[in-house]
């Protein structure tokens, strides 16, 4: 479905993704290991057309998507929750879910099924819908960002650190909800800190190191190897 | 040979058309006299070059652009045409050595005893009598001041005041309003209607003044005006609506009405090359120009200023009426130029022109 | 009595053009975070445009405020194009630079064109009606019913359409509009193109009872500023509210205090209001 | 190359400067160029102090050209209608900042960012207008003239540009000695911690008023003075001077040289008065070309001079340290120090 | 240390901290957990000053400090960080430490114009806090490096070294877990524990749960800005009310 070629980018001189090649294929669930600062995010944001790459190609479904712009992307199914979350932040809960179907937005009757079906997910979001995005908890906002990026129905779904700052029992929650969506057929590519979850319910994974991918494997490879439980699952 | 004569003025920002206007009166001096030959100086001539900088009307920029013209380009003279502009030169021009060429007409800059400068345009002071007297024989004793809150104005309503008063008098309203900033004068306007005046002490900068007039017209105002002169009777008469909106006011004389014939000859040459109505800031400029070449003619010298200076009565004599559009026929001690003002009124829809020295024998 | 209800119409008059102007000032502060200071230099632009149409090309009153505001609706999407958008990432006090940049720029090249003369726009409504004693010329009540008009439509186009709804977004979070699949740069230009139509069509309804010269937009910007902080920055109604607030403080306190000192009057009362609600009288409670 | 960087950025350099600046008269010719230079220091000295204010505490002051001209117009109305000397109404003038940069300051401060930018906007028109209105006090729009020059003594003429160049040059090293001080002093590190947040600040102890109503204070005095060297050596004022565009001037100049740094303002305003001077030629045109010059500066080198070479430097420096870490454990990598302030899009998201 | 009586915080309708009252000893690890939204960040907030509280009372070391100034709540040793880390990118670390010492100094203006002893002897004192706070946090070798160059986990010790550096006896810390990964994660732990070791008392809220357990001497739970529960580890882990509203089941604990 998704497919990096030599792929770099850079912040001015700064090489932050150093000839990256990776696959996610249809309804995969792939996830992203790296300690802070290797470069997921730069990565996920080059995916999404925020960044442009400074060499490399990125193909979707067959079709050179290099140096698109991210709306079209999203047009096209490639939908990120970004990390920091990047609401709106004097706009109620409910606007901001609105707008995260903004690409579906002659589907009136889809954006009421996909919004019940979020409200569902997180029911206190329900309680807070009137409330401006900006003035809920750390928590709270990390949902409505969850809930933004579900709402534009992707195809592929990019959760940047998801679980940053949401409470155990969310997490969980969380986590099985990432599989239900995957289950039901949406390709996911997720980076976590939170590697051992993760790693349980994904299909295949990368690890990232300084801007280079410098390991790839399915699931139970992951788990299994001593390097990546050392580094990013703890004792 | 060449001699750089300065300028500095508003060239840009709200007063820049001022600046444009006085600038081009000394543009068109210095090329009929570059074109007869130049200023003849012991066997040479000199073509005259108008070096000219921007100061925004800010008086310290005056001050600067003051220095570089002197030092940098060895100006004998420098042409500025805003009061603030020639305090700020007079603080340095006699040692200096330049002559401040000043255009306006505000006494005190000639009253401090400043050897090196001219004043060009005659003082406002000269106006007020006769203005007064002409509209209260037209319309009536109740003024309402409602002229503009700029330097200028301020100087003409102090003078202006006191004697409507002498002459017997009222003032009703005092309540002047900032043409040059203002968005909507109705606000103004109606509080002075609301006085009840039958004439109106207006004027500013032409195009706002017509303003007034038309919106104190709209309101039903059916008085009088008297216009400082700043405004210019015709300017203010296209934008208020023809002169009948006009009936009755009395103002300085429109170049474009005067029979002078300098003047006539002036308006001519300018609407060759323009295309706009000649002003008199142009004009007097345009005569102080020529009366400056002549005066370094006559005082054989193109960079002693005080030569120069001490040779300009006898220019005024020598100059040729077809450069003097006023009629300027002397130089006081401390170098206030003289004439014998013309003024205007409208009376059914003509201007009709007058002699101060009739109006004030009268 | 008339000459109250002759001064609420000043008021009106005078406060449906800032609210106008203001508005543009609103809008494009709530995209980029900065005040524009070159937002009055478009309103004069806008001026000379339609005077040119008038005037030189002999069009009527209508398609000189069209072209106006095409105009400057394209002038203003090129400012945010070419200096505006490169400078998204700077600090605001750097897009202030820039703007009064583009505001001299802008001046400099109308009086090349123009010259620094004041012109006279005409007008084809020049009947004045009286009610009672109160003189109310008919292009001062096109201005009052015009801008109301714009408001309005304004106000709809942001609150019940999606479009709009992608303008509000962008103005809280450039990113996160594109993630939703927003393309964020139409909608900066868009807000621009508005934002620019807004001071062009103001320009053109204030322009006859007015004069046309490059400096018109001075003092205007500076009383734009106070409404929009009086009315609390990006607040759509904030700056009409703000717009008539200072419009009637100055009929009103220009006719009963001092004409002189009207301009105080507005400043000192934004200086007030702001000393009792330091965040301006429409912003929510945010964190 | 590097030899060339670290002589740019050690004390040298400010030495040289102020050699340069004292010999400056003598290697000029002209007159007007030194009567340029001094200008351009008195404007330097009043930016000085807003970069105390903007650039250290972060607070963006618009009414710092209305605090400028209340200095000036101290000078003017003591000499001339109460008959002082210049350098006891000088000191009054410093002393008039400071008292009206408190009360100003005390209200002001309450308000944030944009809030507190165009209310201290409407504080500096205000103070236009009252110097405009106030007929009776300054002398309205008639503008004051004949203000006393600073008095000499011995030989020494203040009224001579040469004598005032050098007046106005110790005023300037003496406020620029003081800033140097300041700014690495704890008190210039606790406005700079406001600056980054006040949260931030007030949860190190530190009190936001006080601080912020002192930086205020020190900037006002900063530009009264300057504004009576300027009335001083221009002796007419009006109330032009307190036109918000002297204000807009001093924040071009802060930012052309450096906002936040050391040697920006001097250098900034240097840079954009010789700039103005040499486009004079082109006359009413020269916002043509200014004006675009502007926006150029400000997309392409948003730091300014000093703040550009600085930031360049440093990422030099930091690259180096970290070749030097090689083999350590630290695996951060260089980057770019980014713009001192938050995003503006992502500003509104800190919640 | 810390006693807490009703205090209560509302947001218009919200009581976003619900009638609170607990007591924090001194010299040990107090955890503050509970949902998102529950309140943690407001309590911390309303310790700090930050914002007055609707109701109730704050007693810090038997003092009524109920609505002061956050800074002369800092000057009386309570130090914090906060959620998302504030530091300033353009200067260096040791430089951003400085300041940190400022609030024990008394150094003036005049002392800025003269150059006093004074002046020179408190700055020497606050560079030699910023080195200890810095040795103390162990990133003594980062000192001359700009923060906008360092990594996320040295980002929050320089945080944790700047509420360090004003001599605190009490500290706040709001998820200094926050984004960081368990590695990291542990030694962040390793220096809580060395800072209740050098007798300062902290106050924590995380959600990190094996992190809470094994640092904490005692764990407040708030939900919904109320206290539902408070104790040791042990007791939180096994109370059936706090399982039911944060911790969800035994086995995701250990997740
Ligand atoms: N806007 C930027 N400008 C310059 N450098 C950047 C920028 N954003 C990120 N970097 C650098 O690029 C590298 C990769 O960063 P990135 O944010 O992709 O890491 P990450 O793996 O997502 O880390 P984290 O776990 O902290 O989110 C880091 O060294 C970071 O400092
Ligand atoms: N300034 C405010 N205005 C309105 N509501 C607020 C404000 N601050 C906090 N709240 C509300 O108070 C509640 C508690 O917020 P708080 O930030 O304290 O939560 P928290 O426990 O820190 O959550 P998290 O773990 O997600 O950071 C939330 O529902 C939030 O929406
Ligand atoms: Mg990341
Ligand atoms: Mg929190």
């Amino acid at each position: 479905m998704l497919k990096l070629e030599n792929v770099d980018a850079k912040y001015d001189s700064f090489k932050a993704l150093d000839n990256v090649s990776m696959t996610v294929g249809q309804g995969e669930l792939v996830v992203l290991l790296g300690a802070n600062g290797a470069g997921k995010t730069t990565l996920f944001n080059t995916i999404s057309g925020l960044l442009k790459p400074s060499a490399g190609s990125i193909t979707l479904n067959g079709e050179d998507v290099t140096g698109r712009r991210p709306s079209a992307l999203v047009q096209a199914g490639v939908v990120q929750c970004p990390e920091g979350r990047k609401l709106f932040p004097e706009m109620s809960v409910m606007k901001n879910l609105v707008l995260g179907a903004y690409v579906h937005r002659r589907d009136k009757a889809g954006i009421k099924k996909t919004l019940d079906h979020v409200l569902e997910m997180f029911p206190i979001l329900e309680e807070k819908k009137n409330q401006a995005a900006g003035s809920l908890s750390g928590g709270q906002q990390q949902m409505v960002a969850i809930g933004r990026a579900l709402m534009g129905r992707p195809k592929l779904l990019m959760l940047d650190e998801p679980s940053l700052g949401l409470a155990p029992l969310v997490v969980k929650q969380m986590f099985e909800t990432i599989q239900t969506i995957n289950r039901a057929g949406t390709t996911v590519l997720l980076a976590e800190q939170n590697a051992f979850a993760a790693l349980k319910i994904a299909t295949r994974a990368y690890v990232i190191e300084n801007g280079r991918l410098v390991m790839e494997g399915d699931r139970d490879a992951m788990l299994g190897n001593e390097a990546v439980r050392k580094a990013y699952i703890g004792a | 040979a060449e001699v750089n004569i300065g300028f500095t003025g508003p060239l840009s920002g709200g007063a820049a058309l001022y600046g444009e206007n006085t600038l081009e009166g000394l543009r068109m001096a210095a090329e009929e006299i570059n074109a007869a030959g130049g200023v003849k100086v012991g066997g040479e001539s000199y073509e005259i070059n108008i070096v000219s900088l921007d100061d925004k009307y800010s008086p310290s920029q005056a001050a600067v652009n003051g220095k570089r013209l002197v030092q940098q380009y060895k100006t004998p003279a420098v042409f500025t045409p805003h009061s603030g502009g020639t305090f700020a030169l007079q603080a340095f021009n006699q040692r200096d050595g330049f002559i401040v060429m000043s255009y306006t007409s505000i006494p005190s800059v000639t009253e401090k005893g400043n050897k090196l400068t001219v004043k060009i345009p005659p003082s406002f002071t000269d106006y007020i009598e006769p203005f007064s007297k002409m509209a209260m024989e037209t319309s009536g004793k109740k003024v309402a001041v409602a002229n503009a809150t700029h330097d200028y104005a301020k100087y003409w309503t102090k003078a202006f005041v006191p004697k409507w008063e002498a002459m017997g008098g009222e003032v009703v309203a005092d309540n002047p309003m900032d043409y040059n900033k203002s968005a909507d004068f109705y606000t103004g306007v109606s509080k002075v209607l609301a006085a009840k005046p039958d004439v109106l002490f207006i004027g500013g900068a032409s195009e706002p003044t017509g303003l007034v007039v038309r919106q104190a017209r709209e309101l039903g105002f059916k008085g009088s005006f008297i216009l400082m002169d700043q405004a210019k009777i015709d300017e203010v008469a296209k934008v208020a609506g023809g002169l009948q909106a006009v009936e009755g006011s009395v103002g300085v004389t429109p170049l474009g009405s005067s029979e002078i014939e300098g003047a006539r000859k002036f308006v001519e040459k300018y609407q060759q090359n323009h295309k706009n109505v000649a002003t008199s800031e142009t004009a007097y400029n345009y005569f102080a120009m020529h009366m400056l070449a002549q005066a370094m003619q006559e005082a054989g010298s193109v960079d002693d200023p005080a030569k120069i200076r001490a040779a300009m009565p006898a220019a005024l004599k020598k100059i040729p009426a077809e450069y003097n559009p006023y009629d300027v026929n002397g130089i006081s001690e401390n170098g206030a130029l003289e004439t014998d003002v013309q003024l205007a009124q409208v009376i059914d829809g003509k201007v009709v022109l007058r002699r101060l020295s009739d109006v004030l024998s009268q | 009595m008339d000459l109250f209800l002759q001064q609420v119409l000043n008021g009106l008059t005078l406060g449906s053009i800032y609210g106008l102007v203001a508005l543009g000032l609103t809008l494009v502060y709530g995209i980029l975070h900065v005040p524009n200071f070159a937002h009055g230099a478009l309103y004069m632009v806008g001026a000379y445009v339609a005077y040119f149409t008038m005037v030189d090309l002999g069009l009527n009153y209508w398609l000189a405020m069209i072209a106006a505001g095409a105009v400057v609706a394209i002038l203003s999407v090129l400012c945010e194009r070419l200096v505006f958008h490169p400078l998204r990432h700077a600090p605001p006090i750097h897009d202030k630079i820039a703007a009064i940049g583009i505001l001299l720029f802008l001046e400099a090249v109308v009086q090349m064109y123009w010259g620094a003369d004041f012109r006279r726009m005409p007008t084809p409504y020049t009947e004045i009606l009286h009610f009672g004693g109160l003189t109310i010329p008919a292009q001062r009540l096109l201005i009052i019913a015009g801008a109301f008009g714009l408001m309005g439509a304004l106000h709809l186009y942001l609150k019940k359409t999606m479009t709009g709804a992608t303008i509000i977004a962008m103005a809280q979070n450039r990113e996160g509009a594109f993630l939703v699949g927003i393309d964020a740069n139409r909608v900066a230009m868009m807000t621009f193109a508005i934002a620019g139509m807004l001071a062009a069509v103001g320009a053109t309804l204030f322009a006859p009872i007015n004069l046309v010269y490059p400096a018109m937009g001075h003092l205007l910007i500076m009383k734009a500023f106070v409404i929009i902080i009086l009315g609390g920055m990006g607040s759509i109604p904030g700056a009409i509210v703000g717009g008539l607030i200072i419009g009637f403080a100055e009929a009103l306190g220009g006719f009963y205090i001092s004409n002189e000192y009207k301009d105080v009057i507005a400043f000192a009362l934004l200086v007030v209001i702001l000393s009792v609600k330091p965040t301006g009288l429409f912003t929510k409670g945010v964190r | 190359m590097d030899r060339l960087m670290n002589f740019l950025v050690s004390p040298v350099l400010k030495w040289a400067l102020l050699v340069l600046a004292v010999v400056f008269p003598l290697i000029s010719s002209n007159e007007y160029h030194i009567y340029v230079m001094a200008t351009a220091f008195i404007w330097a000295i009043a930016v000085y102090g807003m970069n105390i204010i903007t650039g250290y505490c972060g607070q963006l002051n618009l009414a710092h050209g209305g605090f400028f001209a209340i200095g000036a117009y101290v000078v003017a109305i003591l000499t001339v209608d109460h008959e002082w000397a210049f350098w006891p109404a000088f000191i009054a003038a410093g002393l008039a900042g400071a008292i009206f940069g408190f009360l100003v300051g005390v209200v002001s401060l309450r308000l944030k960012e944009h809030y507190f930018a165009i209310f201290t906007l409407c504080v500096g028109f205000i103070i236009y207008l009252l110097l405009e209105k106030w007929e009776a006090l300054t002398h309205g729009s008639l503008g004051i003239i004949n203000i006393a020059p600073p008095e000499g003594f011995g030989f020494v003429d203040f009224t001579e540009t040469v004598p005032f160049y050098y007046l106005v040059l110790a005023f300037l090293v003496l406020s620029v000695w003081l800033v140097s001080r300041l700014s690495r002093s704890l008190l210039g590190r606790t406005f700079l911690a406001i600056r980054i947040s006040d949260d931030l600040a007030q949860s190190l102890g530190i009190n936001l008023m006080r601080n912020k109503v002192l930086a205020f204070v020190l900037s006002t005095v900063y530009a009264a003075s300057a504004g009576a060297l300027y009335a001083g050596v221009v002796r007419f004022i009006g109330p032009a001077e307190a036109d918000v565009v002297h204000t807009f001037d001093m924040i071009t100049y802060l930012l052309v040289g450096g906002i936040g740094t050391l040697m920006g303002p001097l250098l900034g305003t240097l840079a954009i008065t010789w700039l103005t001077q040499m486009l004079q030629s082109l006359e009413e045109y020269r916002m043509i070309i200014f004006g675009p010059m502007l926006v150029i500066l400000v997309i392409f080198f948003p730091r300014g001079i000093v703040g550009g070479f600085l930031t360049w430097r440093g990422r030099r420096l930091a690259n180096k340290a970290s070749q030097q870490d090689q083999g350590g454990e630290s695996q951060a990598s260089v980057q770019t120090p980014s713009t001192p302030s938050a995003d503006k899009q992502e500003a509104g998201n800190n919640a | 240390m810390l006693k807490i009586s009703n205090l209560t915080k509302r947001f218009g309708g919200l009581a976003a901290v619900n009638n609170v009252s607990v007591e924090f000893p001194a010299n040990q690890v107090n955890a503050i957990i509970g949902p998102n939204g529950a309140g943690k960040s407001t309590f911390f907030n309303l310790v700090a000053g930050a914002m007055p509280p609707s109701e109730g009372k704050i007693e810090y070391q038997g003092m009524d400090i109920t609505g002061m100034a956050p800074d002369r709540i800092a000057r009386l040793g309570v130090a914090r960080t906060f959620q998302t880390t504030m530091l300033f990118d353009q200067s260096t670390v040791l430089d951003n430490l400085i300041v940190g010492h400022r609030l024990r100094t008394q150094s003036r203006l005049w002392d800025v114009i003269i150059n006093s002893k004074r002046l020179r002897d408190e700055e020497k004192k606050c560079r030699s806090r910023a080195a200890e706070v810095l040795d103390f946090v162990g990133l003594s070798h980062i000192g001359h490096r700009y923060i906008a160059d360092i990594s996320q986990e040295e980002r929050k010790r320089v945080a944790f070294a700047l509420a360090m550096a004003t001599d605190p006896e009490l500290v706040l810390l709001d998820e200094p877990a926050g984004g960081i990964n368990p590695e990291e994660t542990e030694n962040l732990a390793d220096l809580i524990r060395k800072m209740v070791k050098h007798g300062i008392t902290v106050c924590l809220i995380e959600h990190k749960m094996d992190m809470i357990m094994s640092l904490a001497d005692k764990i407040m739970v708030l939900d919904h800005g109320e206290k539902i529960a408070e104790g040791t580890p042990e007791q939180i882990k096994n109370d059936p009310v706090v399982i039911e509203a944060y911790l969800g089941s035994e086995q995701d604990v250990e997740a």
